[in-house]
């Protein structure tokens, strides 16, 4: 993973996010507040401009700034969460112009760390937890099956990471929530998508998109 | 959607134009977006600052001035602000005494709000913080996020703020906005869902029987729906939820709010109130202050909130103690 | 209909209950139906006397208190006061000095205020009165009912209390009232029509995107329909509407209130006081005093009205009076 | 017209405003504040209960009472204006327990007089007087042709002044209003009939239906 790829992850997640939104603040409507698809269109246009003024010497220093830049422009709670991930993994990377799939991998893996840590969510409680570790569990087995080298072995594992993310994002329609806003509907909650989980499968599908071409 | 706006993404900003052409002693910071008292920082003062996401008002900024906060933060419509919001906040308000957050118990706000308390510590602002969960609708549990943050933060923001203004420190404002918010609980019913500006549709579909109970200020569905009801058997279920919780008993006395949640006209206010004072007499309750009005709110929701927070002769005191905001003013 | 109310008959009455319960200094006689100041009658000072049809809350029992009013005299919803209320209301008041009748201009207010005044008279109680016709949406003409009274009225009362409460005698509180109501011009827009308990249903359908423009109070329908447009081009036309009337001109102050309907938010209340702040600056007019918020309601409409009433010192001197009431509070 | 009749006229006048409560103020919604039909049905309610605790000698007396009672219990603009022209009716009317037809004329011609007196409203004005002044015109028509002896000839005119009175009230549907609350929406009061000479038919229908038995 180089620059140019960071960026057009990034760039392809605020396409999809833009393209979303009215189906992402759906979802928050029926369990939360109606302003998830907002929160996020308006964090990934606030990184989309932040990178096209900055020139990030590495993927470690894109990600570093974007997620600085979703802590200080998303507020409510996919803000500090989704910052907080990215901001660990711009940290978790080493140096360098480029990065291998491990590396990257194991970012991945220190971002949701840092999610889970702030938020303080399990799998199964109904949150962007509920995609986002999955994805990084498959990301990490691919890994490992197929070997890393090259953009062509993140480019699987983030197919991989993407393909469980979706099906973690389905898994959470039946869950009664036990985090975020939706916690408060009890067993109202059953039986919706969760939003957060939503945007977490469209961040790792603009991954997959990213990195295949 | 039918709203005196100009576009979805300008509402709060160009709220806060008004706001400051309307209240020219706050000083409205357009760039940070953030509401802050004239007079500050005053040194020695503790700094009490709060902040949630818009779509509530008058609070937050309604109850900045004398005797209550020094700053609010507020965030896009139902968002909470961000950590640079508050941090900006604390450095303008904090006049060497510290600062104390008010915090609505919501992920997004406790996350925010503890972000930029990292952040005012590592610039050295000494940061206490109030979390506000009043609302009885939702079950406590340390498995969950807990109770919501409503009606009972006003209750916080005025006698903590009040406290501040006698020159207490940070810890003991800080102490007293929890006792407050734990003397305190709150359950509201909605009538109607609201419209946010940026989903541009109600929030969810209410037939014109029926009612949400156990609803929260953001817009979101309740515990349950119910057939709607007469006002005073809504207000009988709405104090057995809130008295179950015990926040008072017999023998003692109480602040009582009947909150409008923004679309609810002040003559249903009043009766609902009438309803719930007869209730609470029964109860052998005796409601020492009161407050009937549009003060929490949730956009253009019809519905209301009932608060009741178990009041002793200091809170009393410092409930009486004189207020100058735009949303609450007495005593001078 | 979704309303906090037990039956559409007891509305008015168990409001007032709980009116009462929230405002002990208030004197609520539920027998006569009227709300007098606790410390009526004063020997020697005038008694402000106002009413109409109920559903504009907090108009007019809000405004009873130090400063302002001594009685209102709450109709049923929308319907006129009867001259017996307003009989008792005025013998309530009277301290020798006579009373004053503030009346908007309906015709069933104005008959009976004036069937009032006279059964009043008759009991000796000197009676002046005040006519408030203020909203320009309404052409003015001999042959017809003339303009109506809207949200001037809480200016006429709040700035007529204080000259009553210095000590002026009758003719001169109704000169002054006058005085107001003719620096004042007023014009309001629905974005919903509102609907009375009675009728368990809205006055009016309006479809998604249009709006009534040039309402009254009382959930009329307003001289036209439009597309619903901008908060920045509704607050041009409503402001053009008014200085048509020439209420105030360049290098003048003016006292502004953005006025809320029931229904509406007070973030888009705020919104809209900014785009009327920089519209009248850019005409030149200085907005020496503002209200923002619900003062006169059209129980649950959503819509604002705007009424901009020309200062010079005396006024702006009455204005900042004390004044202690549920609704307006300042100074004390 | 004696107590008898001048009581079952209140008492006709009464159900007629109770059954059609809703129509008069749905036509009061078009055109005014939905309050016309509550406002008469409280206030002819309230003249029932008056006059079922009262033992007046003569009809003057019962219309006077009405009258009162209308001006004390109704408010809005229809209070005092029936409440006026029942009182003047009462005043008008000779003392005695029974009135002749020509004088029960004359009474309806007082009210009609402190009516505008009152209002100030002309013919044509779309409001009460629309409908009153030519039921009174009728009713004086009738007789002068028919003849006023008895009960008869007291029936016959009103019927004929219910006829004038319907005839009236429908008039009012072209006009614009000059008078009252539906003044306010100039052009747009056109093509609805008035709530106030709606309620003015059903009482003079009321005389008629309670003057026929
Ligand atoms: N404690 C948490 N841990 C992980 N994700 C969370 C947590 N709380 C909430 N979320 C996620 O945040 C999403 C809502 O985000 P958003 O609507 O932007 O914020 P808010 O709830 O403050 O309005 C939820 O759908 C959920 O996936
Ligand atoms: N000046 C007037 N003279 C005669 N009738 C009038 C006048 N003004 C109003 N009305 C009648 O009163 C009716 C409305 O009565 P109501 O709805 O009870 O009172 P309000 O208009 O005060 O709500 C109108 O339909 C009209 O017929
Ligand atoms: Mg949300
Ligand atoms: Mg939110
Ligand atoms: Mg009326
Ligand atoms: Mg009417």
């Amino acid at each position: 993973m180089d620059v140019a790829l960071a960026r057009a992850w990034l760039d392809a997640a605020a396409d999809a996010l833009a393209a979303r939104t009215e189906e992402l603040t759906s979802l928050d409507a029926a369990i939360g507040d109606s302003d998830h698809g907002v929160n996020m269109n308006r964090g990934f246009g606030a990184v989309r401009t932040a990178l096209a003024g900055a020139s990030p010497a590495g993927p470690g220093a894109v990600f570093t700034l974007a997620g600085t830049t979703l802590v200080s422009k998303v507020g409510g709670a996919s803000g500090p969460l989704y910052g907080s991930a990215f901001r660990a993994l711009g940290k978790a990377l080493p140096e360098g112009a480029e990065v291998d799939a491990a590396a990257f991998g194991a970012g991945l893996r220190a971002g949701l760390d840092a999610l889970v840590k702030l938020g303080g969510a399990a799998p199964g409680d109904k949150t962007i937890v509920d995609a986002y570790a999955p994805a990084v569990d498959a990301y990490d087995a691919a890994l490992r099956e197929h070997g890393g080298d090259g953009d062509g072995g993140l480019a699987a594992a983030a197919r991989a990471a993407a393909g469980a993310a979706a099906e973690g994002m389905r898994a959470t329609v039946p869950l009664q929530a036990r985090k975020g806003r939706a916690s408060y509907l009890g067993e109202r909650s059953i039986g919706h998508q969760d939003p957060g989980a939503t945007s977490t499968w469209l961040i790792f599908q603009a991954l997959a998109d990213a990195a295949a071409t | 959607m039918k709203k005196f706006i100009n576009h979805p993404d300008a509402v709060v900003r160009e709220a806060l134009v008004g706001l400051a052409a309307a209240h020219p002693d706050l000083r409205v910071d357009l760039e940070q977006q953030i509401v802050v008292r004239a007079e500050a920082p005053r040194a020695g003062k503790v700094g009490l600052i709060s902040g949630g996401g818009s779509g509530h008002e008058p609070m937050h900024a309604g109850f900045v001035g004398l005797g209550m906060l020094d700053a609010a933060c507020p965030g896009e419509v139902f968002t909470s602000p961000v950590p640079d919001q508050i941090v900006a906040a604390a450095k303008a308000v904090d006049g060497g005494a510290g600062v104390v957050h008010i915090v609505k118990n919501y992920t997004g706000d406790v996350m925010n709000f503890q972000m930029a308390a990292e952040l005012s510590g590592d610039e050295g602002i000494e940061v206490h913080s109030v979390l506000v969960d009043d609302d009885v609708a939702v079950e406590d549990s340390t498995w969950t996020a807990g109770r919501r943050g409503t009606g009972a933060t006003m209750l916080v923001e005025k006698i903590a703020g009040a406290l501040a203004e006698e020159g207490a420190d940070a810890a003991a404002v800080a102490a007293l906005g929890t006792r407050v918010n734990e003397a305190s609980a709150s359950f509201a019913i909605a009538l109607t869902a609201c419209t946010t500006p940026a989903a541009g549709r109600p929030g969810f579909e209410l037939p014109e029987d029926e009612m949400e109970v156990g609803v929260g200020i953001h817009g979101e569905p309740g515990r349950r729906r119910e057939q709607l009801r007469p006002a005073r058997e809504i207000a009988t279920m709405t104090l057995e939820a809130i008295l179950a919780a015990k926040p008072v008993a017999a023998g003692e006395d109480a602040i009582v709010v009947v909150n409008g949640l923004g679309a609810t006209p002040l003559i249903e206010l009043y009766l609902l109130y009438g309803e719930v004072a007869g209730l609470l007499e029964s109860a052998g309750v005796r409601i020492a202050r009161n407050l009937v009005g549009n003060y929490v709110t949730s956009l253009d929701m019809a519905g209301m909130s009932l608060t009741v927070c178990r009041a002793d002769p200091e809170l009393l005191r410092l409930w009486d103690a004189p207020v100058r905001t735009p949303a609450l003013r007495w005593g001078v």
